[in-house]
């Protein structure tokens, strides 16, 4: 016999087990390469020399999105994310369902468009601001009104049971939608609020850093900021703040008669989500040029729900996974479509045509998801490691006959 | 604000919240009925409902019925009614049974925490609804005119149309017949015992598996009931139609108290008068707003609504 | 673990390696001049060709494929292409694909975009870029004023077809109390504001719906206790079918208005041939059935049904930049300097192009059409007079 | 007992929940430094009595006085900063965060570190953070597992998730530990062990209220005993005086003509 130790089967590649093994110095550098490697991610001759083959002529390009400009689909993904990371402090680690989270991402974007427009109504009938504002300094007024709101909405809220928490956050992000949709009133409703500002800086030749065409610098601000969020957040998931919120999620009556205070620490939780779902917004305006009442529909509070739970609740790197497939999954499969011909629509026996094209399949494709994964995988697919080691506990536990 | 349009159209503004609210109140039972057993907001529900109305559609389409068709004589309008009924009630509750088997069936085998039903129903939601719409192109329908639009009476400002009364009568009855069968009957017990200890009630010899397909299937009956009536009222259907409908019934519930059959029809009723009175005053557009908020301060004030929590247990 | 370690590290000096030959190949490409090359060019056609509007947009997509499937058959050698970009309506959807399309050196003109909202976001985008477009049915006006060189519109305005409502509810139809209700669009309060303004003191009631409303009973009650004789709707069909469906069964006989956004088959449909019968619409386009031309016989014989909603308006546009091509204007700069000298009659509208200074059609070519609902089909095609 | 200074003082307490009268005008009195047990058969008011002083009920009637202050109608997080800790009778540990986490909760009850500075990592954070992980170790180590301390709570076993429990409530520093039920499901050498361990945490100076059922266990580490039957009081006193009440007697065993 030797001395090796029995080899026990392992299933999947347990990167993250290979990656802690490493040394300290190696990790660092991993990780270092690993962020540079993200912001090569727009550009198109990245995936030129992945080294895939590229059938000729065919328009293919491996992982790239040839439908939609793929700078533009990584950025509309980095905002999904910073959803997603927000929508994990406050359903992941303090375990509140709040299916409304859409509505903070309005309320940024609406603050840095109402304050950066040339034709905000601000200026133009109710003469509060001279000229518009930079982007930049809307910013922080962005983020602290989503967080004002979260702690408005929190307030009389996080009294209720659980339950009846999800329907009233749906409830709150229908409201804002229908106040938005208001077209006399000051976020000029369907018409919405054009000319937004964007993020200052010039290339030396003086043209602006982030302008229309190139959306790279946008997805670079981006992937900085939710850099920066991943940082402080994991500050407070490893402080007394983290540990009241897992513990309020596991057992809120436990954790008040421990000494937490709970109805702070479910407030601090929404705000905290509500803040950086703001700041998603802001990012989001300073980019889009147009703010109208149009995008803020309970379908994106949907999609974030799905990235949170599809990633894994409670785990930062799931948050991140989850909102970058919501986004880039179907965007991909269209350009996969489009070049190799997937067919937009079916006719079944001539009476019925089906709707196939990706866009729209996407979300019987998130809800069958969403479903499969509460059944066969509910830590999700890139879990926090003890959720998936509670989880596998729970399954076993049942009795086998019913 | 606008106290004048309240009061004039006071009459007609109560018949139609009142009928409009009837709806409210059968898709509500629904929620109450599966919230009451499995303490489970039962989120696709409103989809059950939708597939209703098409099931209607679809039958009425095969009796040589559309939108263009020119309105049919009473007896012959009844009788496109009545198979209506019989048609959608099976088709949503064949679609809730559905439901309940692929998408919180399992869950409950393997145990898995509450919110992970909430998400599975989510998901199953947007199967459905999307399903549909793949199957329809999207496209919103007409509905035929089945009912003569006539009132039925006029007295002091007061009319009421066919489909108003009926509507109203119809639910009026599935209610009293619904809380004779979960007083009455052995299946009733049943649905009270594992509402009240499911544990218990499954050492008893009570199947908790059966009981629980029985309410998702009762549940799909009356959504069935409330799609025809919906498609008599509104005169259209679409995929996506199920959302605010079961969004509403849904608030309903919980304005009477969820888990409460007969707080599910006082709930929807008021909902439905609250929005006509509130339309009136603030204007149509706020129609929602009002809803929810009314919603909101009933909840501050009385956490488990109008007539409390009964079918199930107290929560400790 | 060495081992390991180094495979790790190899990998990623690899990975390293490749996106720096990626970066500098980029560069390379940005330098070649794109465009140049005279086969293979396209024309993009951008609007919602799916979801809930593509029934106004999809008929105008295929007058665009018919014009070019003509101009390639007639020209030979030429092989344009039609590239279509599916907006779904939905201005969060639109940079993405403008971005795109801005991307494809050899599209040089865009046909569309079909509606406001996802001009707003797109035309920045494709100025930016120098593309020219032309919409067929982007009726706000505000369009006209935001400096966007390349914007053109190939029909009137809301503020062409807003006071043209109001006249006819004046003169033709005779209404003296008109009750007005708009779904909150852009598009929808933009066509209220015009017809208000013309009505003055006619209009006895006023409310707002919202998308996706399906329940109108108070609004129905209020339109009959304000004794209206007409109803002016600003919106799209999805609620005004079943609106009017309400507005019928609850008693009202007036006359029922409303804007091009109706002017669809769904409304036909959806409300029923009995409660839609004597339902008006207004379109800034002439009827696409009664088309000047082989158009209507061409269309139905390539796509098996009678054109809809801005079929013809899309044909004619999309053949004013194929005249482009023919005159070897093949850059987007030639184009749009094409554009802004063109004058020519649309074969199948009969309208005669030439665009003013800010993008809008010469004023005089502007027809704002009437139609009524008549046995299930929009009939009785009739020009509004000019005020 | 020397001075007799009153630490928790339950004032003629009764509490109603609908009809049914939970607890009758109890009235009784903690010193400080003692073990007090509270028995009594199924059903007789123990831990609805125990809720009433956490604060998770409200009283009826009557008052409950915790170091001369009002305890109820205070928030449940206050009154365990006041310094009255709890175990469950049925285990309610955070299942999924570790031991050490687990107590570390405990500990936080007295930390003030919130959003901002835990946010920027500000000095009090460290400060806190530290002095709590060196309190909680040392908090496993005198219940006795500290080798557990990095296992998460569910996969321990049920004795040493009784223990983490009691180490959890003392991290709160209590003045007061309320223990409901710790020797439920215990054999004789685990209550034994118990046992010792209650005797040590009053040397270190907190007092111990005891619901138990297990008659022996009560009898041998309790300094005096309070009796409750159907929400009333029906005997106090040392345990040898109360083991000879009749009343305890017949509540326990049984009025023979009842059975």
């Amino acid at each position: 016999m030797t001395t090796e130790p029995i080899k026990q089967p392992r299933r999947g590649l347990h990167l993250g087990d290979r990656f802690r093994a490493l040394p300290k110095p190696a990790r660092i550098a991993a990780i270092v390469v690993g962020i540079a490697l993200l912001y090569v991610l727009p550009l198109k001759g990245f995936y030129e020399n992945l080294g895939f083959p590229i059938p000729v002529g065919s328009g293919y390009l491996p992982f790239y999105t040839t439908g939609s400009d793929m700078a533009n689909v990584l950025f509309q993904c980095g905002y999904y994310i910073l959803l997603a990371l927000g929508l994990n402090v406050v359903l992941g680690y303090a375990g509140l369902l709040d299916l409304g989270f859409f509505g903070f991402f309005a309320v940024g974007a609406y603050t840095v468009a109402l304050l950066t427009s040339p034709d905000s109504k601000l200026i133009t009938e109710y003469n509060w601001l001279e000229s518009p504002w930079p982007w930049l300094v809307t910013v922080p007024i962005g983020v602290s009104l989503a967080l004002l709101s979260g702690v408005l909405l929190g307030w009389p809220t996080l009294r209720l049971r659980g339950d009846y928490l999800a329907i009233v956050t749906l409830g709150f992000a229908e409201i804002i939608r229908i106040v938005a949709k208001n077209q006399d009133w000051i976020l000029n409703g369907d018409r919405g609020i054009p000319s937004v500002a964007h993020p200052p800086g010039t290339w030396s030749d003086g043209s602006p850093v982030f302008g229309i065409l190139d959306w790279s610098p946008y997805y670079w601000l981006v992937l900085t900021v939710i850099i920066a969020v991943i940082f402080l957040i994991r500050n407070l998931a490893n402080s007394r703040v983290g540990r009241a919120w897992i513990a309020i999620r596991e057992d809120e009556d436990a954790a008040e008669l421990m000494g937490v205070p709970t109805f702070k620490f479910k407030l601090w939780a929404f705000a905290i989500g509500a803040a950086v779902g703001g700041l998603s917004g802001t990012l989001w305006a300073g980019q889009a040029n147009f703010v109208n009442s149009a995008t803020f529909s309970l379908e994106n509070s949907i999609l974030v729900l799905a990235a949170v739970v599809l990633g894994g609740a409670g785990s930062i790197g799931g948050a991140i996974l989850g909102g970058f497939l919501v986004i880039y999954l179907p965007e991909w499969l269209r350009s996969v479509g489009d070049v190799f011909g997937w067919p937009h629509s079916v006719d079944v026996f001539g009476i019925f045509r089906l709707d196939t094209s990706p866009t729209s399949l996407r979300f019987i494709i998130f809800g069958a998801l969403l479903i499969v994964v509460m059944i066969y995988r509910p830590q999700g697919l890139w879990p926090n490691r003890r959720r998936a080691a509670e989880l596998k506990d729970r399954q076993k536990e049942v009795a086998p006959v019913e | 604000m606008n106290f004048d349009d309240l009061i004039q159209g006071f009459p007609d503004l109560t018949t139609t919240g009142l009928a409009q609210g009837s709806v409210y109140a059968l898709v509500a039972l629904g929620y109450t009925l599966v919230y009451g057993v499995l303490r489970l907001i039962n989120f696709a529900h409103s989809e059950v409902f939708m597939y209703g109305t098409f099931a209607a559609l679809w039958t009425w389409g095969l009796m040589g019925y559309d939108s263009n068709s020119t309105r049919p004589s009473l007896g012959m309008a009844l009788l496109l009614i009545l198979v209506a009924l019989v048609v959608a009630a099976l088709f949503s509750g064949g679609v809730a049974v559905l439901l309940e088997t692929v998408a919180y069936r399992p869950l409950r085998k393997r145990n898995a925490p509450p919110l992970a039903f909430l998400i599975s129903a989510i998901g199953a939601s947007f199967v459905l609804a999307e399903a549909m719409g793949a199957l329809t192109e999207r496209r919103q329908q007409g509905i035929p005119s089945i009912l003569p639009s006539t009132p039925l009476f006029t007295a002091g400002g007061w009319t009421v149309t066919p489909v108003q009364l009926m509507t109203l009568v119809v639910a009026l009855g599935v209610m009293f017949a619904l809380d004779w069968f979960v007083s009455k009957t052995r299946f009733g017990r049943g649905i009270r015992a594992v509402a009240q200890d499911a544990d218990t009630a499954a050492l008893m010899g009570v199947n908790k598996g059966r009981v629980i397909a029985l309410v998702f299937l009762l549940g799909g009956l009356l959504a069935g009931v409330a799609a025809v009536f919906y498609n008599l009222k509104q005169g259209n259907t679409r995929f996506n139609g199920g959302f605010l409908i079961g969004l509403k019934a849904f608030s309903a519930a919980v304005l009477g108290g969820i888990g409460n059959l007969r707080g599910a029809l006082i709930g929807g009723l008021l909902l439905g008068l609250v929005e006509a009175y509130g339309a009136a005053l603030f204007g149509s557009n706020w129609t929602n707003v009002i809803a929810f908020v009314v919603l909101l301060v009933l909840l501050m004030f009385r956490p488990t609504g109008l007539l409390g929590e009964s079918l199930g247990r107290a929560r400790a | 673990m060495r081992q390991r370690l180094a495979r790790v590290l190899g990998g990623v000096a690899i990975l390293a390696l490749v996106a720096g030959g990626a970066a500098a190949c980029k560069k390379e490409e940005a330098t070649t001049p794109g465009g140049s090359t005279v086969s293979g060019l396209k024309i993009g056609f951008f609007g919602a060709l799916t979801g809930d509007n593509a029934g106004l947009v999809t008929p105008g997509k295929n007058g665009a494929e018919l014009a070019i499937a003509e101009y390639n058959a007639a020209n030979p050698g030429a092989d344009v292409q039609l590239v279509p970009f599916d907006s779904q309506g939905s201005p969060d959807k639109a940079a993405a694909l403008a971005t795109s399309a801005v991307a494809d050196a050899k599209i040089i003109g865009i046909v569309g975009p079909a509606f406001s909202g996802e001009s707003e976001v797109a035309n920045p985008i494709f100025d930016q870029a120098g593309l020219p477009i032309i919409t067929q049915s982007a009726t706000r006006p505000s369009l006209n004023s935001k400096g966007w060189k390349i914007f053109h519109r190939g029909v009137g305005n809301d503020l062409s077809q807003g006071p043209a409502i109001g006249r006819y509810l004046k003169d033709v139809a005779k209404a003296t109390k008109v009750f007005i209700v708009d779904d909150q669009s852009a598009y929808g309060t933009g066509l209220r504001d015009e017809v208000k303004k013309i009505l003055g003191a006619a209009v006895v009631g006023q409310d707002k719906v919202t998308e996706k409303q399906q329940e109108f009973g108070p609004v129905v009650t209020a339109v009959k206790s304000s004794g209206a004789d007409a109803v002016f709707y600003g919106g799209y069909t999805p609620e005004a079918a079943p609106f009017l469906k309400q507005l019928r069964a609850g008693g009202f006989k007036g006359t029922f208005i409303g804007g091009d956004g109706l002017y669809d088959a769904n409304m036909l449909s959806v409300t029923g041939k009995a409660d839609v019968e004597g339902a008006v619409v207004t379109c800034p386009c002439g009827p696409a059935t009664a088309a000047k031309g082989n158009f209507v016989a061409d269309f139905k014989a390539k796509f098996g049904t009678d054109p809809g909603v801005y079929a013809d308006v899309a044909y004619d546009l999309t053949k004013v930049f194929l005249e482009g091509f023919k005159a070897g204007k093949t850059t987007r700069a030639d184009l749009q300097a094409f554009l802004g000298t063109y004058n020519g009659v649309g074969s199948a509208t009969g309208v005669t192009y030439k665009w003013e200074a800010n993008g809008e059609l010469d004023p005089a070519q502007v027809a704002v059409w009437a139609f009524t609902a008549k046995d299930g089909a929009w009939a009785n095609a009739t020009q509004i007079p000019k005020g | 007992m020397s001075e007799r200074k009153p630490l928790l003082e339950v004032d003629n307490v009764t509490l109603r929940f609908g009809g049914v009268v939970a607890l009758n005008q109890v009235d009784f009195t903690l010193y400080e430094g003692e073990i007090l047990g509270l028995i009594g058969p199924n059903g007789a008011g123990k831990t609805t009595c125990f809720n009433a002083m956490t604060g998770v009920y409200l009283p009826t009637e009557g008052q409950i006085r915790f170091k001369g202050e009002q305890v109820s109608g205070k928030k449940r997080n206050k009154i365990t900063k006041m310094g009255m800790a709890r175990t469950f009778q049925n285990i309610r540990l955070f299942p999924e965060m570790t031991a050490l986490e687990n107590v570390l909760v405990g500990a936080d009850a007295h930390n003030t570190t919130s959003v901002p500075t835990a946010l920027l990592r500000l000095p009090k954070h460290w400060r806190e953070e530290r002095r709590s992980k060196a309190r909680a170790l040392e908090l496993l180590d005198f219940v006795g597992i500290t080798g557990r301390s990095d296992d998460l709570a569910r996969n321990l076993s049920y004795g040493d998730q009784r223990r983490l429990e009691i180490a959890r409530a003392l991290a709160t520093n209590p003045a007061l530990l309320c223990l409901d039920e710790p020797a439920a499901g215990f054999n004789p050498a685990e209550k034994v062990a118990l046992l010792e361990l209650i005797k040590k945490i009053r040397d270190s100076g907190v007092t111990v209220l005891l619901i138990e059922h297990d008659m022996r266990l009560v009898m041998g580490v309790t300094d005096r005993i309070i009796v409750l039957e159907f929400g009333k009081k029906i005997a106090e006193g040392t345990p040898a005086e109360v083991r000879d009440n009749p009343k305890v007697v017949a509540a326990y065993l049984g009025v023979p003509d009842a059975a």
